[in-house]
């Protein structure tokens, strides 16, 4: 009621203004969400008046518009210590919102600086792609912030609408457009769930809006219950979310995706959604249903644990590298989620402080392979990175770098995340979950490290094979992919670097991130 | 709202979730499989609007109409997929994606 | 020392790594030369600490240096004294040191969450007598590894980068004063271990650096869970949060074991361990693998047969001392009851790898991978030496932990020397080198000795000291690790008499004609010969270090038992029973 | 500090640092340093070393008989122990420091071994010049007289341990001498394994003293100072003190063990195997390392801890029981090889045996004292055996050689004074120290009767198989090439074996000691402060009878060995031929080294190749193969479920969804 007043006195003060119905401070905090959709339209149009050929002036321009949104989230961040709701309680202007933000457009950032090179090798060049990309990004921000369903499910299908189409981005490729179907129809499988989930929760509790649904079951008619209908709700809503994050056993439409799409389009989708998705994931579980934690912490721990088993395992099984680092996507998510399945506070900051560990390390680790694939196909292939350390050895340091990040070694940032995601697990009594992410580790080290291996084997002839720990690499595709692989444009090799500097800074530091977010305020509505 | 009316929509709901999720899962054509996900939303819409009802606000039918939008630009998008990727004369049959596998 | 030394120490190799990457790498002799440069301005750093050391008026006066934001350092009394300390915040505030759960969250949470205390860890240093000579080996071994990098070496710039920066990671290890910086450096150092191993070895290196790495970072997370363990184990009991290690030390003394964990099926409870031998057994693990104990050695034959021989000066001189490093700082002062429980196993599994190496270093024949079965050996003796639990068994075990860095150093530059000539490590393949190798032979003949303690070498003194340990808690260990001593004797010979005695033969492969050692190689194991022969005929300077230290722990471990006039604890004695002359 | 101890300190440092210092500057200086200054050096400072031992010895001499026994301390060697600070309590740690004690004892010991050494130094410079590794030779001998008189001075267990393993190191450096012959390399190593497993029974010796030994106030003492074991080894006031007094198991443990570390180092059974072998080395390391004075440590080790055997009757039982039988053993078999030095190595071994023994039984100065005129005689011997071996080029198997009596005119003489004052004939060095050790063994125990008689018969035995090496080698008609064409040494190699054969007559009369009579115990008194007066009470009726008998016996075996190799009366192969198993048993040496290579060093290689073979890769890696394939075939098993169907993608999700929905709803029920 009070904000409607003073809605009511800025529109007074304002006499322009035409939403009478929301304040102009509302439109203020949801202004790196309308930045990116201002430019995502300037981008369509501004494609209408460029002249048939690369695309780079698009690029320039997604690039400055998520630049400006990074810019004005940042003054934001500045702007609230605690936060609040905005929109009627429709969507949050909170640091943790913010947090997944920066995150969000820093990957995207990433992937636009590297877009030009690659598009053009792959002859994929084309306008809409920085249309689609924009349009994901601002579903992605959107989500991050949701605090009611009907937002959620916005921001949802939003980020993943474009996404289905940037699978299919190589029209020419069978594989891309395989990925694009599955993904579409499993996607939309998955939303039909999460949607119905949403419609039990909101039967039960008479509202969308996640501060009324929070209310209702810490002190309403549900608090101290065990409604099952609620809980069928949750459960589908967890199982909804749990696709978009890809976790096991809900991962089945990932290998296949991230190995069909381009691997651009991979990099972004498998750090950017999953940044997305979490933020929506902690917000709704560990806030907004935190009092029911005790119904179903057990569930989300044993999908957690069962995708840290799975996805490490079945990592190592891989000859394919865009199937092996989706695999390890979902052993990481796995962990992310033990943050999730803790419901506390430290779950909390630890989740998203991997979430940012995950955000460097893999963006850099799928930016190599970007930078690498060549004319005509995707670094895919393990004969693709045989002898990169002689070829390339800025790169071959710097793939080193995300690997031994992604299995969590000490100085990169993917220690830190492990670190304080196991503490919580302990500190929270949930000592197998941290038992289970240890002994998990341990395997994903072996794969992680085969690749370094590869990275640092020695080229023999084309009929020489090359064995990298039990897996042999037919000799004449090595050979092969030293022709057909690209060397890193002076971009890619920039941005790969800066990725690593940040890999490097919250592994030695995490007190730099580790100070925003511990105790960081999220907003329930 | 009456009770029995509100039992039947919501049975009347999670029947078509469940023949929806049926056709998922028993058809190969991917027309008829985005048709029965199609069918799964709307049995989401009926409950949602149901339970607007059942609780007299308003939020069950703004959920439905967004719905009902964005099922729409999904079905504007998997149509041109679909289209994209059948258009070489292959036959309409989900199966032969299988080339992503293990 | 008012300026921070032990730093300057730690972060000068990083330093010389900095700027070794910013030079041309065809400059190669510039290169060695930083590099030589650098290890050596880190043992004359090295030497500078030992002699302020030294000159300690009480090597038992905690000395503290540096402050933090205007606070003065916190002293804590802690069982075991740490000199040279520098305190600096690194993860959460110092300010918030011992406040418990603390206002570090801003926000206000969710009402129906409890608040998480802080993570606090510091960046914490400091050195005892135990650590300060291990600092030192490492500065004499990483200098004679960088003598020792053959200029024409391929990718000399890479070997040289990453030589200091696991020099860094070593020392780090050995500087730490607190828990998660302990870890930190501890796997951190792996990782230039394992490129190190990966772009620098004999043909089946690749396999090698993998096992080596899953191996040891497998058994290490185990210990991470376990630091947490500690952390909130103590924290929840005692209100304080901390990684620092002095004050866990005393806060781990006033924690109460905790009840075993138990298993109820059919009725029938099981109980296990109680949380403390939990993690006690964690910390072991993470050690015994690094040392290597059988059953835990797998990796180390691989890798030692795989590695070049200036990395395995400081690999096999340095790297595996922290396993028993880990052992005497972190197993010992923490976890002192389970310490004793499990001494009796530990005693056991050192007492099979004194066994076993030298069972199998008897049968080897590729030199290397027996130098590597000998160290296991020698290290098991190391392990019966901590685990003894008493002062003598602990001096003997740090003795032999600078000793042994010394010889198996020397050992593999040799194996290395002799590889270099005749493309073999097949021991069978040599013989009789020593009518044209007389230098090498001499300097040869001195390690071999010392490897199996001969009396005067430095190592006898080590092993008569582990074995007199050993003996006080059992007659039948210092037997047992006795007959291992004796097969050394066997093994250490064969291999010495084998290849530099008899008439000469050397494989056809071999290039034509060889000569005695080089000056540079005569510069390298000289020194390490020379520190053997002093070390053993006066070995009082590292036993006035570390002598009081090394009671230190055995106080420490000590508190772990309540002490009975039978146990060994009684051998501690107070003023009243008089001090020894 | 008085003044008696600071010579005594000033000393023991010259006596310790000469033969030191000339090994330094000889290994240091290596193939550089002239063989001029070498053949000065190297003997130079033994015999320095020696004056200066007639000097402390002159010094012991005129102090008063009660106050001949001085120790000091050179350094602090280590100290564990730590006194309390800050509250955290001290502890009592291990301390040891280098202290050495000038002692008659340790002054015989130091005499001999400078002495002898000093003669067999100068020997060498003839018998190594033409050797390639002249100056390597010297270096080791000088370490090796270094060792030697580290191990006789200390006052201080370990420092004893030290040299004794210092020792081995030299003994096994000087055997493998000669390291491109693989014979001697692999003696060399024999003999050092065996050194080594002595040296763990002296240590640990040494490890039960310190946990066990309780001063008078029944407090334990952690003390590794020899004088202060002495003191308190025996029964004291306290029940709970010394080792647990007399005849207790612990104190005969001790004795066990101590024995163990004397019999590798005096080549007792069953540690003897090694000495033969290292006559692999040149000669005059036999005769200073295997004959005059490493060999003889045993016997010092026991004399210099009598106060624990004379606590020990079952240990010292066992000692002079393995002394007597291997001086019997050895006996035996030295009178079936053919090579000349082994013959004599197994005499070595037999006078060892009997001087064990003699320590067994509490005959400490008859002990020395036979080690005493055994380290002239001894290296008498093999000087003069090196002599021969030098004339007829490395021959050494006695079937060769004949006839050197003419051709050796003054290495004849000498050998055969050797020969004599081993086979204990009168007036020679032998028969005075050997009746006396007899003598003594027949008065001292209720055992002991039994084991003279064995020991008498020794005599016999001795006789035979050194007169035999007299009358093959030297007499008779050449029987090679070589022999035929022998010369008799340069000086310097025989001087010094006319000096040792002038010893070898005289040195018995220092103690003139029959049957009650005894006019002349100039050597035994010298020693009383050290091991005291065991002789209190001898029967002089069967000390006569010993004396007649085992002179009888000696000229019994040296008439036999006269009938059967110089006159022929008996044929040569009479045993081997009517004793078959006998005459192998003795020429196999009692099938001591095939018994220990079948029950020790194949087991041990087996098991090694056992596990090499087995255990690594089956057992340790297996289990890591194991859990490594174990995952690869879970990853494979996740795998199939990958089909990439469509429908059985969405099969799966719609089942996990279901059992989420089914998971939440039980966690209801």
């Amino acid at each position: 009621m009070t904000q409607l007043i003073h809605s009511a006195a800025l529109g007074a003060a304002l006499p322009w203004y035409p939403l009478h119905f929301v304040p102009a401070s509302d439109l203020v905090e949801f202004l790196p969400e309308l930045v990116v959709a201002a430019g995502m339209v300037a981008v369509l149009i501004l494609d209408l008046f460029t002249a048939p050929g690369p695309r780079t002036r698009l690029a320039w321009v997604s690039g400055v518009t998520v630049t400006v949104a990074f810019g004005v989230a940042v003054g934001e961040w500045v702007g609230h210590v605690n936060g609040h709701a905005v929109f009627n309680g429709a969507f949050a202007a909170d640091r943790f919102g913010l947090f997944s933000d920066f995150l969000i457009l820093l990957v995207a950032l990433a992937v636009i600086w590297l877009s030009p090179a690659y598009l053009q090798r792959r002859g994929l060049d084309s306008g809409e792609y920085y249309v689609l990309l924009l349009g994901a990004v601002v579903g992605m921000l959107v989500l991050s912030g949701a605090t009611n369903l009907i937002v959620v499910f916005l921001g949802i299908e939003l980020l993943s609408i474009p996404l289905y189409v940037l699978c299919a981005l190589n029209r020419d490729d069978p594989l891309g457009q395989e990925a694009a179907i599955k993904y579409l129809l499993l996607g939309g499988f998955a939303s039909a769930f999460l949607v119905y989930g949403m419609a039990l929760v909101y039967g039960e509790t008479g509202s969308t809006d996640l501060a009324r649904i929070h209310q209702v079951v810490l002190h309403g008619a549900l608090a101290g219950t065990t409604d099952p209908m609620l809980l069928a709700g949750v459960a589908l809503i967890g199982v909804g979310l749990s696709f978009k994050v890809s976790v096991a056993p809900f991962h089945w439409w990932t290998p296949d995706v991230y190995q069909g799409a381009p691997v651009l389009v991979t990099t972004f989708m498998s750090v950017a959604t999953k940044v997305a998705a979490f933020a929506a994931f902690l917000r709704i579980f560990s806030v907004t249903l935190g009092s029911t934690q005790a119904d179903w912490t057990v569930a989300i721990a044993l999908v957690a644990i069962a995708s840290m088993v799975l996805g490490n395992v079945v990592a190592l099984a891989q000859r394919s590298l865009k199937r092996m680092l989706a695999y390890s996507g979902i052993a990481q998510a796995g962990y992310v989620l033990i943050g999730v399945a803790l419901g506390q506070p430290d779950g909390t900051a630890a989740s998203l402080y991997y979430l940012a560990a995950y955000a460097a390390m893999n963006t850099g680790a799928f930016g190599v392979l970007t930078a690498l694939s060549g004319r005509g196909e995707d670094c895919d292939d393990y004969a693709g990175l045989v002898g990169l350390a002689r070829r390339q050895p800025l790169l071959a340091g710097l793939m080193s770098l995300f690997l031994l990040s992604l299995a969590g070694f000490p100085m990169t940032a993917g220690f830190f995340g492990k670190f304080f995601l196991f503490s919580a697990a302990i500190h929270d009594g949930q000592i197998p979950l941290a038992v289970w992410g240890v002994l998990t580790s341990a395997v994903s080290l072996f794969y992680y490290l085969r690749v370094i291996l590869a990275m640092f084997s020695a080229v023999g002839g084309p009929d020489q094979a090359v064995n990298v720990a039990g897996m042999t690499v037919d000799g004449a595709a090595v050979a092969r992919a030293q022709v057909v692989l690209a060397r890193p444009t002076l971009g890619a090799r920039t941005v790969l670097t800066l990725f690593a500097a940040a890999t490097l800074v919250l592994g030695v530091f995490p007190a730099v991130v580790f100070g925003l977010i511990q105790g960081i305020h999220v907003v329930a509505g | 709202m009456n009770p029995h009316l509100f039992t039947g929509f919501i049975g009347l709901s999670v029947a078509m979730l469940s023949i929806g999720a049926v056709g998922v899962l028993v058809r190969r054509n991917p027309l008829v499989v985005f048709m029965s996900i199609e069918l799964m939303l709307n049995a989401a819409n009926l409950a949602l609007v149901t339970y607007g009802r059942f609780t007299h606000t308003m939020d069950g039918q703004v959920f439905a109409l967004v719905v009902i939008a964005v099922a729409a630009s999904e079905v504007v998008v998997g149509l041109a997929l679909i289209t994209g990727v059948f258009r070489r004369g292959r036959r309409l049959d989900l199966d032969d994606l299988s080339e992503l596998r293990e | 020392m008012s300026w921070p030394i032990l730093t300057v120490i730690l972060f000068l190799p990083l330093a010389g790594a900095l700027v070794i990457a910013a030079i041309p790498k065809e400059r190669r002799r510039l290169i060695r030369g930083v590099a030589v440069g650098t290890a050596a301005a880190v043992l004359g750093l090295a030497a500078v600490l030992l002699v302020a050391f030294y000159a300690l008026p009480n090597p038992s006066h905690s000395r503290l240096s540096g402050s933090v934001s205007g606070q003065s350092l916190h002293r804590v009394v802690s069982p075991i004294t740490f000199q040279f300390q520098e305190q600096a915040s690194w993860l959460g505030s110092l300010s918030e040191l011992g406040q418990g759960p603390s206002s570090l969250n801003q926000g206000n949470n969710s009402v129906n969450q409890s608040i998480p205390p802080p993570i606090n860890a510091t960046y914490h240093l400091g050195v005892d007598g135990l650590a300060v000579w291990l600092v030192a080996l490492t500065g004499l071994l990483f200098l004679i590894a960088a003598v020792a990098v053959r200029r024409r070496e391929g990718m000399l710039k890479t070997f040289a980068i990453l030589m200091c920066i696991s020099e860094t990671g070593v020392l780090g290890v050995l500087l730490s004063l607190d828990l998660v910086l302990f870890y930190f450096f501890w796997e951190a150092a792996l990782i230039p271990l394992y490129f190190l191993l990966l772009g620098f070895g004999g043909e089946r290196r690749g396999p090698a650096a993998l096992k080596f790495m899953v191996y040891t970072v497998a058994g290490s997370l185990f210990m991470l869970l376990a630091i947490m363990g500690a952390y909130f184990i103590g924290g929840a009991q005692t209100g304080i949060y901390t990684f620092d290690l002095p004050t866990q030390i005393l806060i781990q003394t006033s924690v109460h074991a905790g009840h075993p964990t138990s298993l109820t099926l059919f009725g029938h409870t099981l109980r296990f361990l109680t949380p403390a031998q939990w993690l006690f057994l964690a910390f072991a693990l993470a050690f015994a693998i690094k040392i290597p104990l059988v059953p835990l050695h797998t990796w180390l034959p691989d890798a030692y047969e795989s590695g070049s021989p200036p990395f395995l000066v400081f690999f096999a001189g340095i790297v595996s001392k922290l396993g028993a490093f880990g052992f005497i700082r972190y197993c010992l002062t923490l976890f002192p009851g389970p310490s004793h429980t499990f001494q009796p196993v530990l005693l056991a599994l050192g007492v099979t790898s004194i066994l076993y190496g030298a069972l199998m270093a008897l049968r080897a024949v590729n030199i290397k991978r027996m130098i590597g079965y000998a160290s296991i050996s020698h290290l098991g003796l190391v392990v019966v030496g901590i685990f003894a639990l008493d002062v003598d068994g602990l001096n003997g075990a740090i003795i032999q932990m600078v000793n042994h860095g010394l010889i198996i150093a020397g050992l593999f530059l040799c194996a290395g020397m002799l590889e270099a000539r005749f493309h073999t490590r097949d021991r069978r393949q040599l013989a009789g080198l020593a009518r044209r190798m007389p230098i090498f032979a001499g300097l040869f003949l001195v390690i071999a000795l010392a490897a199996f303690g001969m009396p005067l070498l430095s190592s006898f003194v080590g092993e008569f000291l582990i074995l007199l340990g050993a003996f006080e808690v059992g007659p039948a260990w210092a037997v047992a690790a006795g007959v291992g001593t004796v097969i050394a004797c066997w093994y250490m010979l064969r291999l010495y008499q084998g290849v530099m005695q008899g008439s000469e033969r050397v494989p056809a492969h071999a290039p034509a004609g060889f000569h005695d050692l080089r000056r540079v190689e005569v510069a390298v194991l000289a020194p390490l010969v020379a520190l053997i022969a002093v070390l053993g005929v006066y070995p009082e300077p590292i036993i006035r270090d570390t002598r009081f230290s090394a009671n230190q722990y055995v106080v420490s471990a000590d508190r772990g038992v309540v002490p009975t006039p039978a146990s060994p604890a009684a051998r501690t004695v107070g003023p009243s029973t008089g001090a020894p002359p | 500090m008085t003044i008696g101890s600071t010579f005594a300190t000033v000393g023991a440092a010259v006596v310790l640092g000469l033969p030191l210092a000339g090994f330094l500057v000889i290994s240091l200086g290596g193939r550089r340093l002239p063989r001029a200054v070498v053949r000065w050096l190297g003997p130079g400072v033994v015999l320095a070393a020696f004056a200066c031992v007639l000097v402390l010895l002159a010094a012991t001499l005129l102090r008063p008989a009660a106050d001949r026994s001085v120790t000091v301390m050179l350094w602090q060697w280590l100290q564990l122990g730590v006194p309390k600070v800050h509250g955290v309590p001290g502890a009592l740690g291990f301390n040891a420091d280098f202290s050495v004690t000038i002692d008659p004892l340790a002054l015989v010991m130091a005499a001999i071994i400078t002495g002898v050494g000093g003669l067999i130094h100068v020997y060498s410079v003839g018998y190594m010049a033409e050797d390639q590794g002249f100056n390597r030779f010297f270096a080791y001998m000088n370490l090796f007289v270094t060792s030697m008189l580290v191990l006789v001075l200390s006052a201080n267990l370990v420092f004893l341990v030290i040299g004794w393993s210092m020792v081995a190191f030299a003994s096994y450096a000087l055997i493998a001498f000669w390291y491109e012959r693989p014979t001697a390399v692999a003696a060399g190593r024999k003999a050092y394994i065996t050194q080594v497993i002595g040296d763990l029974g002296l240590v640990l010796a040494a490890f039960l003293i310190f946990v066990s030994l309780r001063g008078p106030t029944g407090a334990l003492l952690h003390t590794v100072s020899l004088p202060t074991i002495f003191a308190n080894v025996g029964p004291g006031p306290h029940f709970h003190n010394g080792l647990g007094g007399s005849g207790s198991g612990l104190v005969t443990l001790v004795g066990v063990l101590l024995f163990l570390g004397a019999a590798a180092k005096s080549a007792q059974w069953p540690l003897h195997t090694w000495l033969p072998d290292a006559m692999e080395g040149p000669t005059p390391v036999s005769a200073l390392i295997h004959a005059a004075t490493m060999v003889t440590a045993g016997v010092y080790l026991v004399v210099r801890f009598h106060p624990v055997f004379q606590q020990a009757p079952i240990a010292a039982g066992l000692v002079a029981v393995v002394g007597i039988g291997t001086a019997w053993m050895a006996g035996v078999i030295g009178c079936t090889q053919h090579d000349i030095k082994r013959v004599i190595a197994y005499s070595t071994m037999s006078q060892i045996g009997l001087m064990i023994f003699a320590a067994g039984i509490g005959a400490y100065s008859a002990a020395i004292f036979h080690l005493f005129t055994h380290a002239f005689f001894k290296a008498l011997l093999f000087l003069a055996a090196g002599n021969v071996i030098h004339a007829v080029h490395d021959e050494q198997d006695l079937r060769q050689l004949g006839g050197l009596r003419r051709r050796m005119r003054l290495t004849y003489p000498a050998f055969l004074i050797g020969a004599l004052a081993l086979s204990g004939i009168p007036i020679f060095a032998g028969w005075f120290s050997k009746e006396e050790l007899l003598g003594s063994g027949l008065v001292l125990g209720p055992v002991t009767p039994w084991l003279w008689v064995i020991g008498v018969s020794i005599n016999a035995l001795t006789s035979f198989y050194i007169f035999r090496v007299v009358w093959t080698a030297f007499h008779g008609a050449p029987r090679s090439e070589p022999a035929e064409a022998a010369r008799e040494a340069p000086k310097v190699m025989t001087i010094p074996v006319l000096i040792l054969a002038g010893l070898a007559t005289v040195a018995g009369f220092l103690e003139v000691n029959f049957a009650g009579w005894h006019p002349l115990n100039l050597f035994q008194a010298f020693l009383q402060p050290v091991v005291g007066v065991v002789r209190a009470h001898a029967a002089a009726g069967a000390d006569a009878a010993a004396l007649v008998a085992g002179t009888l016996l000696s000229v019994f075996g040296l008439g036999v060995a006269w009938l059967v190799y110089g006159r022929r009366l008996i044929p040569a192969d009479l045993v081997s031929r009517r004793l078959p198993w006998l005459y192998q048993l003795s020429f196999r040496k009692f099938y001591w080294d095939e018994t220990y290579e079948v029950v020790f060093a194949r087991p041990v290689l087996r098991l090694a190749e056992g596990l090499t073979r087995v255990v690594e890769p089956n057992v340790f890696d297996g289990v890591v193969r194991g859990v490594r394939d174990a995952i690869g075939a879970l990853a494979q098993d996740f795998r199939s479920f990958q089909t990439g169907y469509f429908r059985e993608y969405a099969t799966v999700f719609f089942a996990f969804a279901a059992l989420a929905l089914l998971f939440l709803g039980l966690r209801i029920a």
